[in-house]
């Protein structure tokens, strides 16, 4: 059952100071939107990083900048994802780093098997199955957690099992074809999800275009929603249209008005990512722990709000011609 | 620097691989080399090609050259744009996708892929990890991997098995709960490989151009066999390879000039 | 594996007709859209009742005046829902006589069960879990069935327990929290499933307005889907607004164009439902099986097409009126 | 035929409902009497509810007056219109539901529901089965029941539980795998039920007026506890009474304008 920090029907508009201070706590599980190159929900990460909110266990699909900065500022105790990168500008490599040194622990599972876990959580069941990471190593780390002799039936009652790590699959057989093995992964409802979105209303009503990648699971899933949207929109409007809501404000607690919030990544029908900007984090990134902090300090410590940031990295002119390139394609 | 005379050795790998992807094929599809792949055969042999891209993209009509799933450029005029659910569930493991290309630091004997860590005396070099991967790998009917054939790459046995191939050999996916309905192509720069319909371990199906049999199994960490009528991979047709320059990476996003199948190394 | 009789770029635009005749084969499982009131395709099954193609399994959530038709004109030899009826309009009579004359077998399940069944069904995976149904006589009749002791494990691969009835749940515990019971349902995926939408394009790509019950999950779930459509619109125009895209072409096998295609039943942003033809409906369902042949021998077996009992039922004059109605509404 | 001066116990059924509607509370609802007690409320003390219909209807502003959840009038300027899984998975399975409206041929003791089948020596009889009405008895926290109260609709123990309530009694749901944290109000023609919170039997908690303990007894299958402090059922404020006549249900759609509560059965 969801807290009810904010009433559900109640403006939830406010600062991204405000709401990351009310929403993410230090040692949340945090849920992380975007991928790759779009839609990073890099003002509320930027965010956290300020406010220095810590011991974090970051999860998404794809994790990419805005999880690499929460790693690189030292925030993050573990992540469970399906993939850390940033394609073509290279891997996540604060992350990569943390994990080679031993400072990070990782969950590794497939994308289809992320998006099966907050399906889980959204649908309040304690898991769901999967055809995927049979037979991988992704699937054997769980399994000597979780024997699949010590699950199911009545057995299970009288001679309770060990219980399997709660963050790892196990396998059972299929019961209307036994023999055929299925893995089940266990549910995965964060405390709060950051997610940038292109528009919501006061109340939290979001609409994601373009891809939406496993947003909407993720953020059905979780108590506590945070989204930064580029407009906000009336609540008329959002009842003009309510085909395209793609998630209904009962399950969001803010929004924070914040144009270009996924800046340098892109915002599909608002601006391109900025590859000039990418590969400059991603050089500081590669550069170590020092090359990182001083990105951190210029962009995110001195910036005492994200539009500062937004000058010091692109400027007027730069921002205005990302959204002209997003223009010129949709 | 203008573009080599002839043809590069990557020119020929993506052609090659193109020639994979048969009309009407359902294709999963990242960027990179594999997205230039199957766009090309969208526009040549194959114009009913469905593409899906996991961020949530089905039947894009893609711009060049996307960078990254989440491109917009890979979104362009999409019959829809929506869930990774829609595109890893209800497309994939739903049984609907009928070849995904797939890459990987690993491949090894079985066709098993490696996209999560290498160990190395010197300690571990974490890799970005499955992504869509071991889902592709687990319910496609075919895989199509293109990479650089070094022998670090083709190691006997990965060390982690991200995205299943064969695992063990003959009957194994079936044992481990997957369809054994699948086939592996690889293209590299040195020649085509596939799996041997009775062992399942990888073969030499085609060389590139002036490449013998030797020469692959010198950058290769297991010995692979030889396929029956072994030849050489067909020049690319000079149309082919117009629409892949002008159209498909007009800007060589990917593509390199700085090599030509002359220039390649034996 | 979908078997491919339609390839799945081509256009599929065809008559109910072939459609029907096509896709729709005696004994088949057929997924049946719309609910109560609300956007049945009862031009598709009147194709069905026309062929006189029998032995079907008819499944849905809420199964409604198509599927009455269909039980009334002798059809259907079972039927797999969470309910049957028209609500302020009554019950699904042909339904409840044929159940209570034991000429029709019922599996009962809750709504959200029929659409977990459905989403494993699209999901590709063999069973789904829910919450619901236990400590419920829904749940009483399957374990009978299968009990759960029986299940999961690898006991079950060295003494394979009786195998669960095919479309009834079984319990198993939570491996996570062992003593807490999980049901588990099996994946259902209709040979064919009938929806009756506002808008596709000649290659299938569906546009569903308005509420959408559990056809999305129903579709995807269904080895082929056809769908009759109000209006059939060019696929630029699906491509200018893919976010709006319900169900993509992959996942259909046949479009046929019949406006008014879900009359007496609404059609959201098209017409309104008619009240008068619905009562008329259901006088003639609860008069019994001499007043319902009457019925379908005027509105189905004496129409050669749809057009004509839409002549015959309703008339040029009230059809406009109903979308007036609907216009005034939305 | 004009109204009656005073109130039809109907119309104090509606009023008496919508008074267990909490402000911001999210209500699972069909049509009906629910929805008309659903609507009143928001419309009088709590604006905040939040109304969701399962056909997949987040949060519209009700036109009078639906007769169905397919009904256009039900989705008026929704929100969202989605899906069913939305509604009965991401919101009502989720445990984001306070309250559920439901409905049913028999009531039994412990609250229990049966909306599928009924029993007798003549044969069985076929109701329409459980729709979302299961969904909802597993997963709110509260129910809302109005009905009729008559001996049959009252049975010490339903033919068939379609909707559990308190099953066999106390610790009867969290051993069947339901949460205990549940309740139940039945609101009749003649009393308002509640559960006892000791035994989970339903007890008498009010009296419609004029009516007695033992009117209630009379018409009841089981024999009914009575609360402590039980009184009759408060009367309609005036302009509450205006509401459900002039907004929520003017063209009398569900309230039936034949009987006041003068005339009602005592």
């Amino acid at each position: 059952m969801q807290p009810r920090t904010t009433p559900r029907q109640a403006e939830k508009v406010m600062t991204a100071a405000e709401a990351v201070s009310r929403f993410v706590r230090p040692g949340s599980t945090v849920g992380m939107g975007g991928q790759n190159i779009g839609r990073c929900p890099v003002a509320l990460a930027h965010e956290i990083i300020r406010q220095r909110i810590g011991e974090l266990t970051v999860v998404g699909c794809n994790l990419s900048i805005s999880m690499d900065q929460l790693v690189g500022a030292g925030l993050v105790r573990r992540t469970i994802c399906g993939s850390g990168n940033l394609e073509r500008f290279g891997t996540t490599f604060c992350w990569r780093r943390a994990i080679e040194d031993g400072t990070l622990e990782v969950e590794d599972y497939s994308h289809l098997a992320m998006v099966t876990r907050f399906l889980a959580g959204e649908m309040g069941v304690p898991f769901m199955p999967t055809r995927s990471l049979l037979g991988s190593d992704l699937l054997r780390a769980a399994e000597k957690v979780a024997p699949a002799g010590g699950l199911g039936g009545t057995a299970g009652r009288t001679a309770p099992p060990t219980t399997p790590h709660p963050d790892r699959p196990v396998v059972i057989d299929n019961p209307w074809n036994p023999g055929e093995p299925v893995v089940l992964v266990p549910a995965l409802r964060p405390d709060v999800s950051i997610v940038h979105v292109q528009r919501a209303d006061a109340v939290g009503n979001v609409v994601i275009e373009g891809f939406a990648t496993h947003e909407p699971e993720m953020m059905r899933a979780s108590r506590h929603v945070v989204v930064s949207c580029e407009e906000l929109v009336p609540n008329d409007e959002i009842r003009a249209h309510p085909e395209q809501t793609t998630v209904p404000f009962v399950h969001v607690s803010a929004v924070v008005v914040q144009p270009f919030g996924a800046y340098p990544t892109s915002t599909y029908r608002y601006y391109d990512y900025d590859p000039v900007h990418v590969a400059a984090y991603q050089a500081a990134a590669r550069g170590g722990a020092g090359a990182v902090r001083e990105y951190l300090r210029a962009h995110v410590w001195q910036c005492a709000r994200f539009d500062d940031y937004l000058q010091r990295a692109a400027g007027r002119e730069r921002l205005e011609a990302l959204r002209r390139a997003m223009q010129e394609m949709v | 620097m203008p573009a080599p005379p002839g043809y590069s050795r990557q020119e020929l790998m993506v052609i090659e691989a193109a020639r994979h992807v048969r009309d009407g094929d359902v294709v999963f599809v990242g960027t990179g080399l594999p997205l230039l792949a199957a766009t090309l055969a969208q526009r040549t042999h194959a114009p009913n090609v469905v593409c899906v891209i996991e961020s949530g993209v089905i039947a894009p009509r893609v711009r060049p050259t996307p960078v990254s799933v989440s491109d917009p450029k890979v979104m362009y005029r999409a019959v829809r744009l929506g869930t990774l659910r829609e595109v890893l569930g209800c497309l994939l493991q739903r049984g609907l996708v009928d070849l995904g290309f797939l890459g990987g630091a690993q491949i090894d004997r079985y066709g098993n892929i490696n996209s999560t860590v290498i160990h190395s005396p010197g300690g571990m070099k974490r890799l970005p990890g499955s992504g869509g991967g071991n889902d592709m790998a687990s319910h496609c009917r075919r895989l199509l991997v293109i990479t650089r054939h070094e022998r670090r790459r083709f190691p006997e046995r990965c060390d982690y098995i991200t995205s299943p191939g064969f695992l063990d050999g003959p009957g194994a996916r079936e044992r481990a709960g997957l369809s054994g309905d699948f086939g592996i192509t690889v293209v590299t720069d040195l020649a085509v490989l596939e799996n041997d319909p009775e062992t399942c371990a990888l073969r030499i199906a085609q060389l590139m151009p002036g490449i013998t049999v030797d020469a692959v199994r010198a950058q290769t960490g297991f010995a692979p066999g030889v396929a029956p009528g072994v030849r050489e991979v067909a020049p690319p047709a000079p149309e082919v390879l117009g629409v892949l320059r002008d159209e498909v990476d007009p800007d060589r996003v990917y593509l390199r000039e700085d090599e030509s199948v002359s220039a390649a190394r034996r």
